[in-house]
């Protein structure tokens, strides 16, 4: 740079020429040039370069330059109608999107319906609804096959023939389980205190996880 | 603030002694503080901040304060605070050390307000050299266009076994998923109990205690129990109303007695 | 570019490395960070530039190539703090009068605390104070809060547990320094001793400053 500079002030210093002052150097002109269409908010002409830049200078012939140097660049200098600005290069235009991964729980009726699914594969949606006693949204469906945690089973040889849901492997990876036979049974989840929240009244919770056990079997049953 | 040395020559040159001890006292709001009027003050003696004459920058500010009272001027308390701090400070300087008081010398004090004075001006320095850099905004600059970064937002969603076991514990034990309805295992309704009692009351041609129409199965647990109380009684209500029994108790809380109509003995 | 663009293919089919995709060659690691800083008016640090990057590049090296790349240009690659941005070259600042920004100007008592707070940082409200001898406006703080030039430190551990001020990467910035290290005179000042807390003698009232000394030696010590 100070190379440069003293070029600058030679060229400055010869008079007798046309000008009153003589035009900087072209190197330094580059750099005027570099430096005004960088900070500048708009595309700027090759007046108005020259009209903030000193007396004799062609920024014309700096633009020339720079553009050379800037090719190949991730960077280029680029005409927009008379006018002229910096742009990324646009093969890099993927940088300029920021990918966020963003890590978000799953909703209540998914988990509910993944559940489902885990522990009474193969399961048609009506079956679903039925465990769920509320309908399952299409989106909840979606969103579980798109995660590829579900995926469809066999149809039902049943009237109609409704598809069934299975869990996959992807699922397994992300829940550490070997098979959904690890999946702990109800009796397994009240002693692990899940499910003391307002245990139902009387036997009938009782019966209910002792049919749960059976019903599983069934159900897991290759 | 003025750079001009303050001088305070007595006698001769009164006008321009008074005026620059009001150029001080007028301004005294433009002073940042009486350590900014010590360190005016301790230019006019023209030397080194850490070799100034303490004891004489002392003087100056007591001149200084004395002047702004004479002139009926107040003064903020920070300055008085000052003033009499370094009055004590002469006395310290002036009179021979006294071995037996305890606390710093009157040199140690001296040389802790010459540094004060010194650090203030190297502050002051600092900021001037730092305010003449080159600043962005001013001598140099960003980026004009500046290029917006989209932020694409993958969601990843996640969930833990025990999510997935609690779900299905919820789903399972319906605690909250069914509509919501009152538990009805342990509550005789009055219309159950009305068709419990009413082939019952054909046989009951004498008085008998309402108790023992209860269901059998709803007699063991206190709950259960007092809900077909209740319902039976209501029942029993239902059927007078109708006039198919008849009720009586002998006194309040005695038991109640139903008998069926119309069949005296 | 062509060539470049021939060795990134390379350099991404060559397989058998760690990563599951080789990093592209530096020289195209240095366009990818050339065209992030371009884009962006804020400094951005490795982390920030490496996370758009494809996977295993070396941001900080890219840089180091940069910054030669860019020597004596008339946009310069500059460290601000731990990040990095373009600026023009100072030089010809005398250009952009089309740019210049009219700030605030600052009072005297703003000036003075900011640069108490830099050669002083972390420090306390009542150490300004005792360096100023005069009490420091709230006004003042919020000014170059809101600048954005100075920012809460960490509490000092002394009783009460006074807040502390430090300057912020945008005060770095805004003066062209790389570090509080760079700024004018830090050396000479410490060496005549004016950056220590030296308690009045005899202690009295000045307790509060007792730990100011070894907080200041965290920020400056190398």
């Amino acid at each position: 740079m100070s190379e440069e500079r003293n070029d600058r002030e030679k060229g400055r210093a010869g008079a007798g020429e046309p000008g009153l002052f003589q035009a900087p150097p072209m190197a330094e002109q580059e750099r005027m040039v570099e430096a005004m269409l960088f900070a500048s908010a708009e595309p700027l002409s090759v007046a108005e370069l020259e009209a903030r830049m000193p007396m004799g200078s062609d920024a014309a012939e700096a633009l020339q330059h720079l553009r050379r140097r800037y090719e190949g660049r991730g960077v280029r200098l680029v005409r927009v109608g008379e006018r002229w600005a910096f742009r990324t290069a646009p093969d890099l235009g993927f940088l300029m999107s920021h990918e966020v991964v963003e890590t978000r729980k799953l909703s209540r009726a998914a988990i509910e319906t993944l559940a489902i699914i885990a522990y009474h594969q193969p399961v048609t949606r009506a079956e679903i609804e039925e465990i769920r006693g509320v309908s399952v949204s299409r989106g909840t469906i979606d969103q579980l096959l798109e995660l590829e945690w579900i995926r469809l089973g066999r149809r039902r040889m049943t009237p109609g023939r409704p598809v069934t849901f299975v869990v996959t492997e992807a699922f397994l990876d992300h829940f550490g389980l070997e098979s959904t036979r690890d999946l702990p049974g109800l009796k397994e989840l009240r002693a692990a205190g899940l499910l003391d929240s307002r245990p139902l009244p009387g036997g009938q919770a009782e019966e209910e996880e002792d049919g749960a056990a059976p019903g599983q079997g069934e159900m897991f049953d290759d | 603030m003025s750079d001009e040395p303050v001088t305070m020559p007595e006698g001769e040159d009164a006008v321009a002694a008074r005026r620059a001890a009001e150029a001080l006292i007028v301004d005294v709001d433009g002073y940042e503080g009486p350590l900014d009027v010590l360190l005016t003050l301790s230019r006019t003696q023209k030397v080194d901040l850490r070799r100034i004459s303490v004891l004489q920058l002392a003087e100056q500010y007591l001149a200084f304060v004395e002047r702004a009272r004479a002139l009926r001027i107040e003064l903020a308390a920070d300055y008085l605070v000052m003033a009499a701090w370094l009055a004590f400070l002469k006395s310290r300087l002036l009179l021979p050390p006294d071995p037996t008081e305890e606390g710093p010398t009157g040199e140690e004090l001296a040389a802790h307000l010459a540094f004060q004075l010194e650090r203030l001006q190297a502050m002051r320095d600092a900021a001037a050299r730092l305010m003449g850099r080159d600043r962005l905004g001013r001598d140099f600059f960003a980026r004009g266009v500046p290029e917006e970064v989209t932020m694409k937002r993958r969601v990843r969603y996640t969930a833990t076994l025990l999510d997935l076991m609690q779900a299905y514990a919820r789903v399972r034990t319906r605690d909250e998923f069914r509509p919501y309805a009152m538990e009805r295992e342990d509550v005789l309704t009055m219309q159950e109990a009305l068709e419990a009692l009413r082939p019952l009351i054909g046989y009951a041609g004498d008085w008998r205690r309402l108790s023992s129409f209860l269901p059998p199965e709803w007699r063991g647990d206190p709950v259960r129990r007092r809900s077909a109380t209740a319902a039976t009684f209501a029942a029993a209500l239902e059927l007078a109303r109708q006039g198919a029994v008849e009720l009586r108790q002998e006194e309040t809380f005695a038991p109640i007695e139903i008998r069926r109509r119309g069949e005296r003995q």
